[in-house]
C-alpha cells in the first residue's frame, strides 16, 4: 500500500471528500473524518520528506499510461523542486480542522478535496494530468468562497473562477501546442515533462505558448498586474480558504513557473526574463504600499500577500541558483508565517466579528500568547534574522543582484516596505489600549496553542537551522540553473550576454 | 426510381418544416415534426431498398420508437400547458425571452 | 583558524536561553502572578553573568596568544549554504570582539541588575528580563559573529529588542509609534546594510564570507564596487547608530524604561555601526572616500546632536542627543581611519553614557516619573550617590582630564588633526566645548541651586542599593577606563590600540609633538569655556527661560522630524491612497472591469433576437440550414 | 409498370395529406390530412418490399399515435375561437419556401448524384419480420435495448407531466 504514496495522498482526501459531499454525513464527523484525512496525509508527507534521498531527479515516481494514444500518462513524483511545495500543501492542513468548527460539512469536503488535487497538482509529471489538477483545484474553491464567504462573496468568486480559468484555457491552448510539437518532432505523442523539456521550441507559436503557460500562472501567484481578483476573494472567502489560496495555492503557480516553464520554455523564458522580475518587483512594492492605507485587517494582509508573492516570483526570473532556492524555500517559508498569521486572524475576528483595524486594540495585554504567536510569524513575514522569513529573502535578493543590481536594489525595498504596514498593523491591534469591542477577548486555548505551536517551531528552526532543507532542493535547483545557463549561452547574442558576463562574475 | 422516393422524402420534410415555421397551433407543430420524422424514415427504407440492407429498415423502427416516446411525452405537455393557459398559441409560451 | 573555542557559542547562548525560559516563564503565569519578582531576577541575571565570566576567560585565552595571532573562532554548524555561498553560524574571538565583548557583557550584566531595582513592581516584570536577555544574546552574536550575515542576526535582532522595549509601554500610543520609528529607520538601515552584503558577496565573497577570508580578498574588490559596497554598509550604520539622516528614532526611543536607554540606546546596540566600520577596516582603509564620508557625516552628526542637546529641557532627550553626538565622534575617528581611537570612544563612552543614564534613572525614580529637569533642582543632598556618580560620568562625557572620555576623545580629534582633516578637528573641539556645556547644564539644573519644585523635592529619596551598586561600578569604569589607553605623551604605551592592532587595518599617523599638544590643548580649552559658561548661567539656580528664533528652531530639532514628515510619509501614505483609490479600480483592474462590461454589453445585444418564442427559432434553425447548405452545394462537387 | 403508376399515385395523395396538415386551420382537419400522408407513406413502404415496415406504419404510426393525437385533440374540446390566429401565415409560409429552397437543391442534388439503380427484384423474405428481426437482435441489440429505456423513460415522464396537477 505505501508503493503508491502519493496516489495515496492525492485520492484519500479527494474520495473522503467526495464521500462527504455525497453522503449524509454529519458536520462534527466531517470535521472528524477531514481531520484524519489530514493527519494521514501530514503522516505520509513526513514519510516522503524523511525518505527522499536529495537528487536531482524525480522520486517516488508512479507510472501507467491513461490515454495511450495520446501519450498520456499518469506519472506522479517528487523532486526538489516540488517536495518543499508538496510539504506546504500537506503539512498544514490540520490546523485547519482543529481551529474552526463553525463550518458546514459541504466546506470540510471541500477542504478535502482542494488538498488532494493541490498534492495531485504539485506531483504531476504529466502535463495534461497536471492541468486536470489544477483545474478541479479552482472548483472547491469556488464553493468555499460561494457558499461560505462574506456578503459580497458572490462578486469575488465570480471574479476569481473566470480570472483563473481565462489563465488556464490559455494554458490549455499552450499544453496542445506542446504536444502536438512534441508529434512533430519526434512523431509520437507525449505530454511527460522529461520529453516535452527535450525539444527545442522557437518562433512565434512557441512565444505564444509561453505567454499561455504564464498567463495562468501569474494569475495564479498572483504576479502584477494580474492581481486584482485576490483582494476580493482573500477577503470574501472564509478563513480557512484564504489560508488554502494564500498559503499553497499561490504557491503552486510558484511552483508551475519553475516545474514547467523553465524546462520547456527555456529560451523565451531567459528572453523575457527581465521584463518578468521587473513585474515581480513592481508587484511587491505595489501592493505593499496598498497594503499600508487598508483599512480590514484580511484585505491589508491579502495586499501583504501579494506583496510576498511578487518577491517570491522575482527569485525564478533572477535565474541563478541563489535566487531559485531563496524561492522554493521562501515558498514554505512564506506559507507557514502568512498561514500563521490567517490562521491567528480567522480565530481573531471568530473572538470579536469585526475586521475593522480601528476596532482593535490591546490585544497583547488580553492575549499575550496570541501576540506572541502572532508577533513571531510577522517577523518571519518581514524576514527577521532567525526566522524562516529571512533565508529566502536574502537569498533572493542576493540573486537578483547578480541579475540586475537595480532589481536587486529595488527588491530589497522590502525589507522596509514590509515592516511599515505590518508595524502599523501590530501597533493598532496588539498595543495601544483596549478597545471596546477586544475588551472580553480572551486567549488562545490549550487546543489551539498545541496547534499553532509546531508551526511556530517550525518557522524559528528553518530560520536557525535551513540547511537540511536547502540539502533536499539544491541539487535539483543546480540541475535546472545549469541546464539554463546552457541554453542561456547557447542562444548568448545581445541581450543574454549581459546575464552570462554577471554569471561569471 | 428510388431518387423519385428520396426526392418525395427531401419534398416531404421540407413541408414539415415549413409547418413548423408558419403555424402556431401546438398541434400542428407537432404533428408537422411527425411529419418530418416520416420522410426520415421513408429516405431509410429507400436506400435500404437501393442496397438490399435491412440496417434501414432497423432505423426506421427506431425512428418509430422515438417517435411514439415523443407522442407521449409531447401530449402530456401539451395537455399540462393547456391546462395552464388554456390556449394552444405557442407564442403565448415565451418564457426564454431575453 | 588559529584555534577553536567551543565555548564561544555559549556566551550568546546563555542569554537567549534565558530569555526563552523567561518569556515561557512569563507567558504560562501572565494570568495571575505565581512567579515572584526574584525568581525572575534570578534567572534574568544568571544569564548575563555567566555571558561575561565566559567572556573574561576568552579573554585570558586570547591573551596567551601571540599578538599575531590571536583568533579564535568556533564554527557550531553549517546555517545555509546555496551555490557559492556557504555561510556557517559562526564566532570568532580577535582582539577587537573580545574587547567589544567584555564590556557588552560588563554593562549588561550591571544593567541587569540595576533592572531589579528599577522594574520592582512592573506588572510584566518577567517579560522585561526576557526582552533584556534577548537583547544582550543578540548584541552578543553581533559582536561574535565571524561573517557580516552572522553579524546580521545579531544587528536585527537588537533592532527587535529596541522595538519591543521602546513599546514596552504599550498602552500609551506615543511609545508604541517612538518603536515603530525606531525599528522602520532602523530597517532602512539594514536595507543599506543587506545591499552593501549583496554586493560585497558578488565582489569577493565566493573564496569564503566571513571575517578572515574577506579581508584576505580584500584587494580583489574593484574600487568603485568597494565604494559601493562601503557607503551601502554605512547606510546600515547610520541607521543603527543615529547618524544623519537617521538619527531621528534615537531621541524617541527615550520612550523606553530607563535601563533600555542606558543599555541599548547608549551603551552598546547604538554603537553597533561603530563596530561595523571597523570590523570592515580592511575594505574601508582601501577606500579612502567612503572614509571621508563617514568621517564627515560623523562629525556633522556630532554639531547637529551637541546643538539639540544645549536646548533640550527632558533629562532623558539631552543625554540621547548627547549619545547621537558622541557617536558622531566615533563615526569621525573610524572615519579619519582611526578605528582603534573610534572604538575605544565606544568602550568609554559605554562606561560614562550608561552611567549618566543610569543616573537619570535613578533621579527620575526618586521623583516618580518626573523629567523634566526644570522641575527639578537641588538634588545634591537628597541623592548623594547619584549625584556624585553623575557628576563622573559628567566630567568623563565632557571630556575633562584624566577622566575616561578626555582620552578617547582626544585620541580622536588628535587622528584628526594629525591626518590633515583640520576641518574635522576644529568642528570637533566645538562640539567638545558645547558637550561641557550642555552636561553641566544638566547637572547644574538638576542637582544644584535651590529645588523648584518643593512637593517633589520632599518626596525624593536615593535609590536602592540594587540600584546604586551598579552606578558606582561605572563611576568607577569612566573614572579609569581611560589609562587603558594612555597616549605616550603622559607616560602610557596605548594598550588598547596595541591589543586591537592585529584585528584592524589602520596606520597610526605621526604627528609631531606640536600636534599632539594643540589637540590636547584645543581639548582642555573647549572643556573649560563650555563649562564655565554652563557654570555662570545655570550653577545658581537659573528658571527655565523661554526659548525664541534660533533657540527655538533648535529646541524643535531644526523641524527635522516635521521635514521628514511632509516630504518622506505623507506622500508614501498618499501614494497609497491613491494606488487604493485610484489606481487599483481604475487601471490595473481598469483591463479586467472593461473586460467584464463589454461581455455584459454584448450579451445586452444579443439579447434582442432571443424573443422567446418556438417557431422563432426554428426559423433561425432553418436560416442556419439554408446557409450551411447554399456554402456546401458551391464547395461540393458532384 | 404499375409500381409507377402506384408510386405517383401514393405519392400525390401524401404530398396532399402534408399540404392540408400544415394549411387547414383546425387541428382535427390537420390530423385526419395528416393520418392519409401517413397512409400512403405505408403503401409507399409496401412498394420498396419492407413489409415489416408497412405493416407497423399501419399499426403504430397511422393507428396507435394517430389515434392518441385525435384523441387529445377531441379531449380539450378545441372550439374554434381558442385557435389561434395565425398572422402572417402566408407570409411565414413564403419565407420558408425561400429559406428552405437552398436546403431542397442540395439534398436533391444529392440525391440525383446517388450511384446505381435499385436492382428490380429483392432476395425473397426481405424487410420480412423474420429477416428484419434477425438484423435487429443480432447486429442492433445494443441500440434496440438502449431505445426501450427510453420508452420507459417517456412512459414514466407521461405519467409524471399528466399527474401534475394544474
Amino acid at each position: 500500500m505505501l508503493d503508491n504514496l502519493l496516489s495515496l495522498m492525492i485520492f484519500l482526501p479527494i474520495v473522503l471528500g467526495a464521500g462527504i459531499l455525497l453522503l449524509p454525513v454529519g458536520r462534527e464527523a466531517a470535521r472528524a473524518l477531514g481531520l484524519a484525512a489530514s493527519v494521514l496525509v501530514v503522516l505520509f508527507g513526513l514519510k516522503i520528506f524523511l525518505t527522499f534521498n536529495g537528487s536531482s531527479g524525480l522520486e517516488f515516481v508512479e507510472r501507467s499510461p491513461l490515454i495511450e494514444s495520446l501519450g498520456i500518462s499518469y506519472h506522479l513524483g517528487v523532486d526538489g523542486i516540488s517536495l518543499l511545495v508538496l510539504m506546504a500543501a500537506a503539512l498544514l492542513f490540520p490546523m485547519v480542522y482543529l481551529l474552526f468548527r463553525t463550518r458546514e460539512k459541504g466546506y470540510y469536503g471541500n477542504l478535502l478535496i482542494v488538498q488532494g488535487a493541490m498534492i495531485g497538482a504539485v506531483c504531476a509529471a504529466d502535463l495534461v494530468l497536471f492541468y486536470m489538477f489544477w483545474e478541479v483545484m479552482l472548483l472547491p474553491v469556488f464553493f468555499m468562497i460561494g457558499l461560505y464567504g462574506g456578503p459580497n462573496r458572490l462578486k469575488a468568486t465570480v471574479k476569481i473562477t473566470i480570472y483563473t480559468i481565462a489563465g488556464s484555457l490559455l494554458m490549455l491552448a499552450a499544453i496542445i501546442y506542446l504536444g502536438m510539437a512534441h508529434h512533430q518532432a519526434t512523431g509520437q505523442w507525449s505530454f511527460a515533462m522529461d520529453a516535452l523539456s527535450g525539444l527545442s521550441l522557437a518562433g512565434p507559436a512557441a512565444t505564444l505558448a509561453f505567454v499561455g503557460f504564464m498567463v495562468a500562472f501569474a494569475i495564479k501567484i498572483p504576479l502584477f498586474p494580474f492581481h486584482t481578483w485576490l483582494p476580493d476573494a482573500y477577503t470574501e472567502a472564509p478563513t480557512a480558504t484564504t489560508f488554502v489560496l494564500s498559503a499553497i495555492m499561490a504557491k503552486i503557480g510558484v511552483y508551475g513557473v519553475i516545474r514547467f516553464v523553465v524546462p520547456v520554455f527555456d529560451e523565451s523564458f531567459a528572453r523575457y526574463a527581465l521584463i518578468l522580475a521587473c513585474s515581480g518587483v513592481v508587484g511587491m512594492m505595489y501592493c505593499g504600499i496598498a497594503a499600508l492605507v487598508q483599512k480590514d485587517f484580511k484585505r491589508m494582509l491579502a495586499f501583504s500577500s501579494a506583496s510576498h508573492m511578487g518577491i517570491i516570483a522575482l527569485g525564478i526570473f533572477c535565474m541563478n541558483v541563489q535566487a531559485l532556492t531563496g524561492t522554493l524555500y521562501q515558498i514554505v517559508a512564506h506559507a507557514t508565517s502568512t498561514g500563521v498569521i490567517f490562521l491567528l486572524l480567522g480565530l481573531i475576528e471568530e473572538r470579536s466579528a469585526t475586521r475593522t483595524i480601528d476596532d482593535f486594540g490591546g490585544l497583547a495585554s488580553r492575549a499575550p500568547i496570541l501576540a506572541v504567536f502572532f508577533a513571531v510569524a510577522m517577523l518571519a513575514s518581514v524576514g527577521l534574522p532567525g526566522t524562516s522569513g529571512f533565508i529566502g529573502e536574502f537569498l533572493i535578493i542576493l540573486g537578483a543582484i547578480k541579475f540586475n543590481a537595480v532589481i536587486g536594489i529595488l527588491a530589497a525595498t522590502t525589507l522596509v516596505i514590509g515592516v511599515c504596514y505590518m508595524l502599523w498593523l501590530f501597533q493598532r491591534v496588539f498595543f495601544e489600549k483596549p478597545a471596546e469591542k477586544t475588551a472580553t477577548f480572551h486567549d488562545l486555548t490549550a487546543i489551539e496553542v498545541l496547534t499553532i505551536l509546531p508551526v511556530i517551531v517550525l518557522i524559528i528552526v528553518m530560520g536557525i537551522y535551513p540547511q537540511p532543507f536547502l540539502d533536499k532542493i539544491n541539487p535539483a535547483a543546480d540541475r535546472q540553473i545549469a541546464a539554463l545557463a546552457q541554453v542561456v549561452a547557447v542562444a548568448d547574442s545581445g541581450d543574454g550576454a549581459e546575464l552570462n558576463n554577471q554569471g561569471k562574475n | 426510381m428510388i431518387e423519385h422516393y428520396l426526392s418525395l422524402s427531401v419534398l416531404l420534410f421540407c413541408l414539415g418544416v415549413l409547418g413548423v415555421i408558419s403555424r402556431r397551433n401546438v398541434f400542428v407543430v407537432f404533428m408537422s415534426i411527425e411529419l418530418m420524422l416520416n420522410a426520415a424514415n421513408l429516405g431509410f427504407v429507400a436506400v435500404a431498398r437501393l442496397h438490399q440492407s435491412m440496417d434501414g429498415h432497423v432505423l426506421a423502427l427506431m425512428v418509430m420508437a422515438v417517435a411514439a416516446a415523443e407522442a407521449a411525452l409531447a401530449l402530456a405537455v401539451v395537455i399540462l400547458l393547456h391546462k395552464h393557459k388554456g390556449n394552444l398559441d405557442t407564442n403565448i409560451f415565451s418564457l426564454l425571452k431575453g | 583558524m588559529e584555534g577553536n573555542l567551543s565555548s564561544l557559542g555559549f556566551i550568546p547562548l546563555l542569554p537567549l536561553a534565558g530569555a526563552l525560559v523567561l518569556g515561557l516563564m512569563h507567558l504560562a503565569t501572565c494570568r495571575g502572578r505565581l512567579i515572584s519578582e526574584r525568581i525572575y531576577a534570578l534567572v534574568g541575571c544568571i544569564g548575563p553573568i555567566l555571558s561575561f565570566l565566559l567572556a573574561v576567560n576568552v579573554f585570558f585565552a586570547l591573551q596567551a596568544l601571540p599578538a599575531q595571532s590571536r583568533f579564535l573562532s568556533h564554527q557550531a554548524f553549517t546555517w545555509f549554504s546555496v551555490g557559492e555561498l556557504t555561510i556557517s553560524m559562526g564566532f570568532l574571538a580577535d582582539p577587537l570582539s573580545v574587547l567589544m565583548l567584555l564590556f557588552v557583557t560588563l554593562v549588561g550584566s550591571l544593567i541587569h541588575v540595576y533592572s531589579i531595582g528599577y522594574m520592582a513592581g512592573d506588572p510584566a516584570f518577567g517579560k522585561f528580563f526576557s526582552y533584556l536577555n534577548l537583547f544582550l544574546g543578540s548584541m552578543l552574536i553581533l559582536v561574535l559573529g565571524d561573517g557580516p550575515l552572522v553579524m546580521f542576526v545579531g544587528w536585527e535582532g537588537v533592532g527587535l529588542c529596541s522595538y519591543l522595549l521602546i513599546s514596552y509601554y504599550s498602552e500609551d500610543r506615543g511609545n508604541v509609534v517612538a518603536g515603530n520609528k525606531a525599528f522602520i529607520v532602523n530597517r532602512i538601515g539594514d536595507f543599506g546594510f543587506v545591499l552593501g552584503m549583496s554586493f560585497l558577496f558578488w565582489g569577493i565573497g565566493a573564496e569564503g564570507f566571513d571575517y578572515l577570508s574577506l579581508k584576505a580578498n580584500a584587494h580583489l574588490l574593484a574600487p568603485t564596487l568597494g565604494i559601493t559596497v562601503c557607503l551601502l554598509l554605512f547606510v546600515g550604520a547610520t541607521g543603527k547608530s543615529a547618524q544623519i539622516p537617521l538619527y531621528v528614532w534615537l531621541p524617541d526611543a527615550m520612550a523606553g524604561p530607563t535601563p533600555v536607554s542606558a543599555l541599548i540606546h547608549a551603551a552598546t546596540m547604538v554603537t553597533a555601526g561603530v563596530y561595523m566600520v571597523a570590523r570592515f577596516s580592511f575594505l574601508y582603509a582601501q577606500v579612502e572616500v567612503a572614509g571621508l564620508v563617514v568621517a564627515w557625516i560623523g562629525i556633522m552628526t556630532a554639531l547637529l546632536g551637541a546643538i539639540f542637546g544645549m536646548f533640550q529641557n527632558d533629562i532623558k532627550k539631552i543625554l540621547a542627543y548627547s549619545t547621537v553626538s558622541q557617536l558622531g565622534y566615533m563615526f569621525a575617528g573610524v572615519g579619519v581611519a582611526a578605528y582603534s581611537a573610534g572604538i575605544f570612544h565606544v568602550f568609554t563612552h559605554a562606561f560614562f553614557k550608561a552611567l549618566l543614564f543610569l543616573g537619570a534613572g535613578s533621579v527620575i525614580l526618586a521623583l516618580h516619573h518626573r523629567q523634566d529637569i526644570w522641575q527639578m533642582g537641588g538634588l545634591k543632598n537628597k541623592l548623594p550617590i547619584t549625584y556624585w556618580t553623575m557628576l563622573i560620568g559628567a566630567l568623563a562625557l565632557a571630556g575633562c582630564p584624566p577622566f575616561s572620555g578626555f582620552f578617547s576623545k582626544d585620541e580622536i580629534l588628535y587622528s584628526a588633526l594629525a591626518g590633515g582633516h583640520t576641518g574635522i578637528w576644529a568642528i570637533g573641539v566645538l562640539v567638545a566645548g558645547m558637550t561641557a556645556y550642555y552636561t553641566f547644564r544638566l547637572i547644574f539644573v538638576v542637582f544644584h541651586g535651590q529645588p523648584r519644585d518643593r512637593e517633589v523635592y520632599d518626596h525624593a529619596h536615593e535609590s536602592p542599593k540594587v540600584m546604586t551598586l551598579p552606578l558606582i561600578v561605572l563611576a568607577v569604569g569612566a573614572l579609569f577606563a581611560g589609562f587603558l589607553n594612555l597616549p605616550a605623551i603622559f607616560g602610557g604605551h596605548q594598550q588598547v590600540s596595541h591589543w586591537l592592532a592585529p584585528s584592524l587595518t589602520e596606520v597610526h599617523p605621526h604627528g609631531s609633538m606640536a600636534t599632539e599638544v594643540l589637540a590636547i590643548g584645543g581639548s582642555v580649552l573647549a572643556f573649560v569655556v563650555g563649562i564655565s559658561i554652563a557654570y555662570r548661567r545655570f550653577a545658581g539656580g537659573a528658571e527655565q527661560p523661554v526659548f525664541t528664533g534660533f533657540r527655538k528652531f533648535a529646541y524643535h530639532k531644526f523641524y527635522v522630524d516635521e521635514l521628514y514628515d511632509t516630504v518622506l510619509v505623507r506622500p508614501y501614505r498618499f501614494v497609497g491612497q491613491a494606488v487604493q483609490r485610484v489606481i487599483e479600480p481604475y487601471v490595473t483592474d481598469g483591463p479586467v472591469r472593461a473586460a467584464a462590461w463589454l461581455y455584459r454589453m454584448a450579451g445586452l445585444a444579443f439579447k434582442v433576437i432571443q424573443v422567446g418564442y418556438v417557431r422563432v427559432y426554428a426559423i433561425y434553425m432553418v436560416i442556419g440550414l439554408s446557409v450551411m447548405s447554399l456554402v456546401l452545394s458551391q464547395s461540393l462537387n458532384f | 409498370m404499375i409500381d409507377t403508376y402506384l408510386f405517383f399515385g401514393l405519392a400525390l395523395l401524401s404530398v396532399l395529406g402534408a399540404l392540408g396538415l400544415i394549411l387547414f386551420r383546425h387541428p382535427m382537419n390537420g390530423a385526419m390530412s395528416f393520418v392519409v400522408t401517413l397512409i400512403s407513406l405505408a403503401g409507399l413502404y409496401a412498394l420498396l418490399s419492407a413489409k415489416l415496415i408497412f405493416a407497423i406504419q399501419l399499426i403504430v404510426y397511422a393507428g396507435a399515435i394517430m389515434s392518441l393525437i385525435l384523441f387529445i385533440i377531441m379531449f380539450l374540446n378545441i372550439q374554434e375561437e381558442d385557435l389561434p390566429v395565425d398572422t402572417a401565415r402566408w407570409f411565414y409560409l413564403a419565407g420558408g419556401i425561400v429559406l428552405l429552397a437552398p436546403v431542397a437543391g442540395l439534398l436533391l442534388k444529392i440525391v440525383e448524384s446517388l450511384p446505381g439503380e435499385a436492382e428490380p427484384l429483392t432476395e425473397a423474405g426481405f424487410g420480412g419480420v423474420k429477416q428484419v428481426g434477425l438484423v435487429l437482435f443480432q447486429q442492433w441489440l445494443l441500440p434496440f435495448e438502449i431505445v426501450s429505456i427510453l420508452l420507459l423513460v417517456a412512459l414514466v415522464g407521461a405519467v409524471v407531466l399528466a399527474g401534475k396537477r394544474g
